[in-house]
């Protein structure tokens, strides 16, 4: 039998080294790219680095990262999801509505609210499986109707005022310097990361998207993970438009439009591929992080508004494209 | 104090500084409250430093917390989203910085002044006035601006008090979010359901301008009054070709500029005359009057 | 049907009293796809620890079967039972559960994940409510070690050769435990040694008590593993022996419904005129220094073991990978084939090895797959009129035998008539040099004779044939030359008269290369 | 030899008939959901059937439809293009800013347009072939540039006035109650179904959506097909932007925002698969036509915003899953 190079023994720590690029994985380039905007911004402006601007980066994304999640399990399924604005939004209606209108306990009001969302991801995932939908239809559809719905709930008005205490989940600190939306934030990529580290139906999840057929034929119940996932997903979106209430102060049916790109790009650009099998929360998480370093710097560099776009675009691109060119060459 | 004034203020970099958060620059109405303030920035040496939340709320806040971070001297704020946040408000009140909102009214939190157009009275000398140009009759299509927000409800409020008592009737409502486009699809469709419909109440220029265009298109432009609401340049010379029969002419260069001012009064220290609610008037603007306002600039210097 | 011999009547059952002892039955199984019948009232009983051989042509409905019986498509009619208890599998989670697992024709792997996730997908170890990963990658270690793969079970399986992936597909199979095992053509990919260790893991298992069903074209190691043996022609069941050493001629008699005349044509002189001539062609970490000629109208044969770099070297030759040393040169002289369209455009061209993967569009028509090539060429006027297309790929399908209508989806091609598809493209491009990597891989025995013919018509015309197969048969029976490899390098080049089956495994088997 | 159902000689009239489905190939679905929905809105709405109204609605889909071209082929080899709402903005602007900032002749000013729209499209080619970014961040990075730029031109003001000649371009009847757009609509449409069809460039794309590799094994050149795919679907995106400045008689640089969806919508819900290798511009032209029609019977029937957007996602799930479904069955 012939030798291979991978079965030659090696020095455990230098093996050890050499696998570290690996285990970061695709998100490599990423991280790098994120290193580097950080270490510039620290240079270009004198407020980057402290400890308030960079709980404000946090309290910025935690939606972002939250929804990204589970967006991040739809795209490892080789699916994807353009309702989560949507469905954020009418959520945080459900919320307002229930909470201001209908003088329900501001606690029962968020249980509805994460309830809608669910419901709303099930519904993707029940078009997807039973209904046979390409996910991009069924979520397109979800992305108008309840984008419809939310403005139906009180015709288009928006809802203000909340209770102390809900406000809090988003300023007060609870560890720390750490709100609760930013410990739900963590708890989520963690407990996101574990599912699809340790737990079967995770692992499941990567063989689903590499290759559907053979997850099928290796008895993997798919109709079942992509309903999980999907309702997950439209969980973690009302968990978003929660929070959102809780920063705002307000519930808006026009809230998040176009939110759904921000989310895929924060997933793509920490690695996963579009066509399945590939993606990390880690990845995602450094994506996340990309996106909210970079509209946090342009703002306290004075760069002007319309530039600020050319170089969001430029700097995604950068950023992807080292690691990808990066691969190759390896 | 709760940063309404700008006593404590006088000290620091950053205090040659405004923050100028807009909702959407790509709507000219929010553009040249912008280019208000920056020409104000420019002549007194002010560093202004503009933000665009493109519409989203949350964006908006997080500039703000941006401009919070950087300890700008003041803000100038004009809202994004369906309802005015109050939380960039607090979150400058909190940090002693003053506010100044403009267009939308942030309903919590304490802001050094309002500058807006008075809608309501804006919306109902032009309700006034289509009632008088269609002596009180005929069918109405309404072009609405994005659903919820502040102007939206002001002008239809006004509108609606302009026209009562008359039997004009509204057979159609569209939303076309302020948007030319969506106003001359809505438009154009509208005159097919609609053949008999006597005019058109854009409430943007924006809007009014697509439904004059789809119009004139149909070859229906005689048949119809249509009005607008803004007084963007390209609404005035709407106004001068007949392309509209009327609008209302917010002064939002004006506005920007105003709001600068103010941010510098209170960052200079001398924000005590400055009043709560500073309210514009917003002008009729005809075929008859339309040169003088386009002689005016409402939106600041044009180029050629 | 007249004349089809029934060595032994289709007795439906198995050996004597099986029905109680958990035996695997099926009657009447009858399927169609769309209006094609695929299975007609086929009869088949599996008894634990026995292998029963099911041959036929391609398309004779072997496949077709083997899903039915892993609950992967449903029979239109007939019924299954396990130990006399009713087996209707609606999923293959169904199957698997009732202890079918089944080795697909068509790989069926996940490229992205690892060795051993591959090998444990649906079936993960578990330990305190998570995966037990080293559990898993010590379990995924000894299977491949089974199987005779030695490498990390870590590394992702889209970084394997077809060969290994195929042995990773048999380790999947067999940690299932299952009380009954379906192969389908498990070694159409895989070498002698490799194929030795499948055959070592089957007597293995034929003891624990699992009874086999298994597939294959190559009829040769029927008499090796088989207890019986049952043949199927057009979905029928036409002929079954309670025996495994049945003699070859009179299965491939069973199988085709006639006599197959003499199997490999014997190769013309070659002539003088060199067509492709390559000096130290080394791509690092998969060949080295390997240098060869190939006159016009003369077959190359390559052989060597599986992982020995015969695929690496046939694709670089072909464009398809960078070369990192050595000169091509071909009859007009020295070029640099740095994409598969520039060796195209000098008339080079390659069948690969992976037609799934590599060379088939398995959603878009034959008609379209057969003129990917020459599309240029079949433009008349600025128009590719269809009417072309359809002529072109009835020419082909006439040419090569191919059982198909120029419309249909490649994928719904029985595997030997897509290999034929991916064969048939290049034909109408008048190559210049054609390399076949693995030719006849799941091509049946009565099928392969229209391939050998294409092959020795392109050297008529005057091309020049490469043929890389692991039926060193194949190699031997059709080259001129055979060219030997050995972990990537060249350990000799033998001429058809020299080259008997003992001395080139001797120098497949060269271990330094030093002075070979 | 198995007999395959095509081999089985039947009656040539039958046989067609019965082929007759197939030929419209996966838009079959949605083909019967738009003769439902017509079918429907004649008898809701008496002026629905009007020839001006049907014209309106032709008026409306042009920029659709033509960017719908490009995407069909972008899509076909397995892409995606986010940018061509932003593209058609920069285009419009470039145009107007030319024109009646820098005083060149419209004609010109119509050239450079189309000239940036093209060269968006090759720089998205190459961030995909030579950047190796996936299509959907290279674009989705486009998508802010080109946002920026357009903003950037006149520092966000609109442009008004254009030449008659100009506007005439979509009002004046040309052929019929056609105008100069509806043809131009019409000639993209057949163009490309001409190219997909009968040009060996064309029918390559179905090739490399299909399988990539085994495209570049056949010996397609795969870069070369990207960079002209994604070129002209710039290039459309600058005629639909033309187009739209002629009919809006101004050029705005927010115009389009969000187009992307809707045209991505079309391309699928005409039967096109995001995975690549499946499309036909016949099936967009339907997909085309259903957004444009439910939007104008909606309106028509004076359902409000809200509403609509509900119905249109509904009708938008409906008439794929028609499709969906029915081919499962068969
Ligand atoms: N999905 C499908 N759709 C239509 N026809 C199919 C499909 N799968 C198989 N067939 C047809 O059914 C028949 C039997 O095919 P099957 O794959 O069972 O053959 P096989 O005996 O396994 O052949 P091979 O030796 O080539 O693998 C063939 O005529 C084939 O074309
Ligand atoms: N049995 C094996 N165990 C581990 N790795 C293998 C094995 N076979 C192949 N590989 C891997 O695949 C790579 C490519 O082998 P390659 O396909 O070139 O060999 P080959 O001589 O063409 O064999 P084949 O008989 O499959 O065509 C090898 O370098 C090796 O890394
Ligand atoms: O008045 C302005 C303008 O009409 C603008 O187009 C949208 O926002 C409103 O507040
Ligand atoms: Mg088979
Ligand atoms: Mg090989």
């Amino acid at each position: 039998m012939a030798a291979h190079p991978t079965t030659t023994p090696r020095s455990g720590a230098l093996d050890a080294l050499r696998r570290l690029p690996l285990r970061v994985g695709a998100a490599g380039g990423p991280l790098i790219a994120l290193i580097v905007l950080i270490v510039a911004l620290s240079f270009l402006s004198p407020v980057f680095m402290t400890e308030r601007n960079l709980t404000a980066v946090l309290d910025q994304v935690s939606g972002l990262g939250i929804v990204a999640v589970g967006a991040t399990l739809v795209i490892v399924i080789g699916g994807i999801d353009l309702s989560v604005g949507s469905v954020l939004a009418l959520a945080s209606m459900v919320c307002g509505y229930l909470f201001a209108r209908s003088g329900l306990p501001m606690e029962l009001a968020i249980v509805a609210a994460l309830g809608t969302g669910a419901l709303a991801g099930l519904v993707n995932g029940l078009l997807i499986t039973l209904g046979r939908l390409p996910a991009f239809v069924a979520t397109l559809a979800m992305l108008s109707v309840a984008r419809g719905l939310a403005l139906l709930v009180t015709n288009g008005e928006t809802i203000a005022d909340f209770p102390d205490w809900f406000r809090g989940l988003v300023t007060d600190e609870l560890i720390g310097p750490f709100s609760a939306s930013h410990l739900l934030l963590l708890g989520t990529l963690l407990a996101g990361a574990a599912y699809l580290r340790f737990r079967p139906g995770g692992r499941a999840l990567y063989a689903i998207g590499g290759n559907e057929e053979v997850a099928r034929l290796s008895g993997v119940n798919i109709t079942a993970a992509r309903l999980r996932v999907y309702t997950l997903a439209g969980l973690l979106a009302a968990v978003a438009g929660v929070l959102l209430t809780a920063r705002l102060n307000s519930a808006s049916p026009i809230a998040a439009q176009g939110f759904e790109l921000d989310v895929i790009a924060a997933v793509v650009i920490g690695g996963a591929s579009l066509s399945g099998g590939r993606g990390s929360l880690l990845g995602t998480f450094i994506g996340v992080l990309i996106i909210g370093v970079l509209r946090n710097g342009l703002t306290l560099l004075d760069v002007t508004a319309f530039l600020q776009q050319v170089v969001i675009g430029v700097v995604i691109a950068v950023a992807v494209m080292s690691d990808t060119l990066g691969r190759r060459r390896a | 104090g709760c940063g309404s004034s700008g006593d404590d203020g006088a000290s620091g970099g950053g205090d040659r500084s405004i923050g100028v958060a807009v909702a959407d620059l790509g709507a000219p109405f929010f553009n040249a409250i912008r280019l208000g303030a920056e020409a104000v920035g420019r002549e007194r040496g002010y560093d202004v430093s503009v933000e665009d939340a493109q519409g989203d709320a949350q964006r908006q806040v997080d500039q703000v917390q941006g401009f919070i971070t950087k300890q700008v001297g003041a803000i100038v704020y004009v809202p994004a989203g369906a309802a005015a946040a109050s939380v960039p408000v607090e979150a400058a009140n909190d940090a002693d910085i003053p506010v100044i909102a403009v267009d939308r009214k942030p309903d919590g939190g304490e802001v050094l002044t309002f500058i807006a157009s008075d809608s309501v009275a804006a919306a109902r000398t032009l309700g006034e006035w289509y009632a008088r140009a269609t002596d009180g009759r005929g069918d109405l299509a309404v072009l609405q601006g994005q659903v919820g927000t502040t102007p939206e409800i002001d002008r239809k409020r006004g509108f609606d008090a302009g026209i009562a008592g008359t039997d004009i009737r509204v057979v159609a409502q569209q939303a076309a979010n302020w948007n030319q486009e969506q106003g001359h699809r809505a438009a154009q469709t509208i005159l097919q359901a609609h053949p008999n419909l006597r005019g058109f109440f854009g409430r943007s220029d924006a809007m009014a301008l697509g439904a004059a265009e789809a119009a004139s298109q149909a070859g229906v432009r005689d048949r119809l009054v249509i009005v607008g609401f803004d007084g963007l340049p390209a609404g005035l010379q709407g106004v001068k070709n007949g392309d509209l029969d009327a609008t209302m002419v917010q002064q939002a260069y004006r506005m920007g500029r105003l709001a600068a001012e103010n941010a510098i009064a209170a960052i200079e220290g001398r924000a005590d005359g400055i009043p709560a609610e500073q309210l514009q008037e917003a002008f009729l603007a005809t075929s008859e009057n339309v040169d003088r306002y386009i002689a005016e600039q409402p939106y600041g210097p044009q180029k050629p | 049907m007249s004349g089809a011999p029934t060595t032994t009547a289709p007795s439906a059952a198995a050996p004597a009293g099986a029905a109680a002892d958990g035996v695997l039955d099926c009657r009447g199984i009858t399927k169609s796809y769309g209006g094609a019948r695929a299975l007609e009232g086929v009869d088949l009983a599996l008894a634990p620890g026995e292998v029963v051989a099911l041959l036929g042509e391609n398309g004779a409905g072997k496949s077709t079967l083997s899903k039915v019986l892993t609950g992967v498509v449903s029979p239109d009619a007939g019924a299954m039972r396990i130990g006399g208890e009713p087996y209707v599998p609606a999923r293959p989670a169904d199957a698997l559960s009732a202890g079918v697992a089944m080795i697909h024709q068509e790989l069926r792997l996940v490229p992205e994940l690892s060795i051993a996730e591959n090998v444990f997908v649906g079936d993960l170890p578990m330990r305190g409510g998570r995966v037990d990963r080293t559990r898993m990658r010590r379990e995924a270690a000894a299977q491949l070690e089974r199987v005779g793969l030695a490498t990390d079970p870590d590394r992702p399986v889209r970084e394997l050769s077809v060969a290994a992936q195929q042995q990773v597909e048999i380790a999947k199979a067999l940690h299932r435990d299952s009380r009954f095992l379906i192969l389908d053509e498990p070694t159409a990919p895989l070498g002698e040694e490799e194929t030795a260790q499948l055959f070592a893991q089957m007597d293995r298992l034929r003891r624990e008590g699992v009874g086999m069903l298994y597939i294959s074209h190559r009829l040769e190691e029927i008499a090796r593993v088989a207890d019986r043996i049952v043949v199927l022609r057009d979905g029928r069941r036409v002929a079954a022996w309670d025996r495994g050493d049945v003699p070859v001629d009179e299965v491939i008699r069973a199988m085709v419904g006639r006599e197959v005349g003499n199997r490999f044509p014997a190769p013309a002189p070659p002539r003088e005129e060199i067509v492709l001539r390559a000096r130290g062609l080394t791509r690092s970490g998969a060949f080295e220094d390997v240098s060869l000629e190939l006159r016009a109208g003369e077959v190359l044969g390559i052989a060597g073991l599986v992982g020995a770099g015969r695929t690496e070297l046939v694709r670089a030759i072909c464009g398809a990978d960078r070369l990192d040393a050595g000169t091509i040169e071909l009859a007009d002289g020295p070029v640099t084939l740095r994409s598969p369209r520039a060796a195209v455009k000098r008339g080079v061209v390659l069948v690969p090895e992976d037609r799934k993967a590599q060379g088939a569009l398995l959603d878009l028509p034959l008609e379209d797959n057969v003129a990917l090539p020459s599309l240029d060429r079949l433009t008349r006027h600025g128009a590719l009129r269809s009417g072309r297309l359809r002529d072109n790929a009835r020419e082909l399908i006439e040419r090569l035998q191919i059982k198909a209508e120029p419309r249909q989806p490649v994928g719904s091609l029985s595997g030997g008539n897509q290999q034929k598809a991916v064969i048939a493209k290049w034909l109408p491009c008048a190559p210049r040099v054609m390399v076949f990597d693995e030719p006849t891989r799941g091509v049946d025995v009565g099928a392969r004779p229209s391939i050998y013919a294409a092959i020795r018509r392109l050297t008529e015309e005057g091309a020049g044939v490469i043929v890389v197969s692991s039926e060193l048969e194949e190699v031997l029976g059709l080259a001129n030359r055979v060219l030997v490899m050995s972990r990537g390098r060249c350990t000799g080049t033998l001429e058809r008269e020299q080259a008997t089956p003992e001395r080139v495994m001797a120098l497949a088997a060269v271990k330094e290369t030093a002075d070979a």
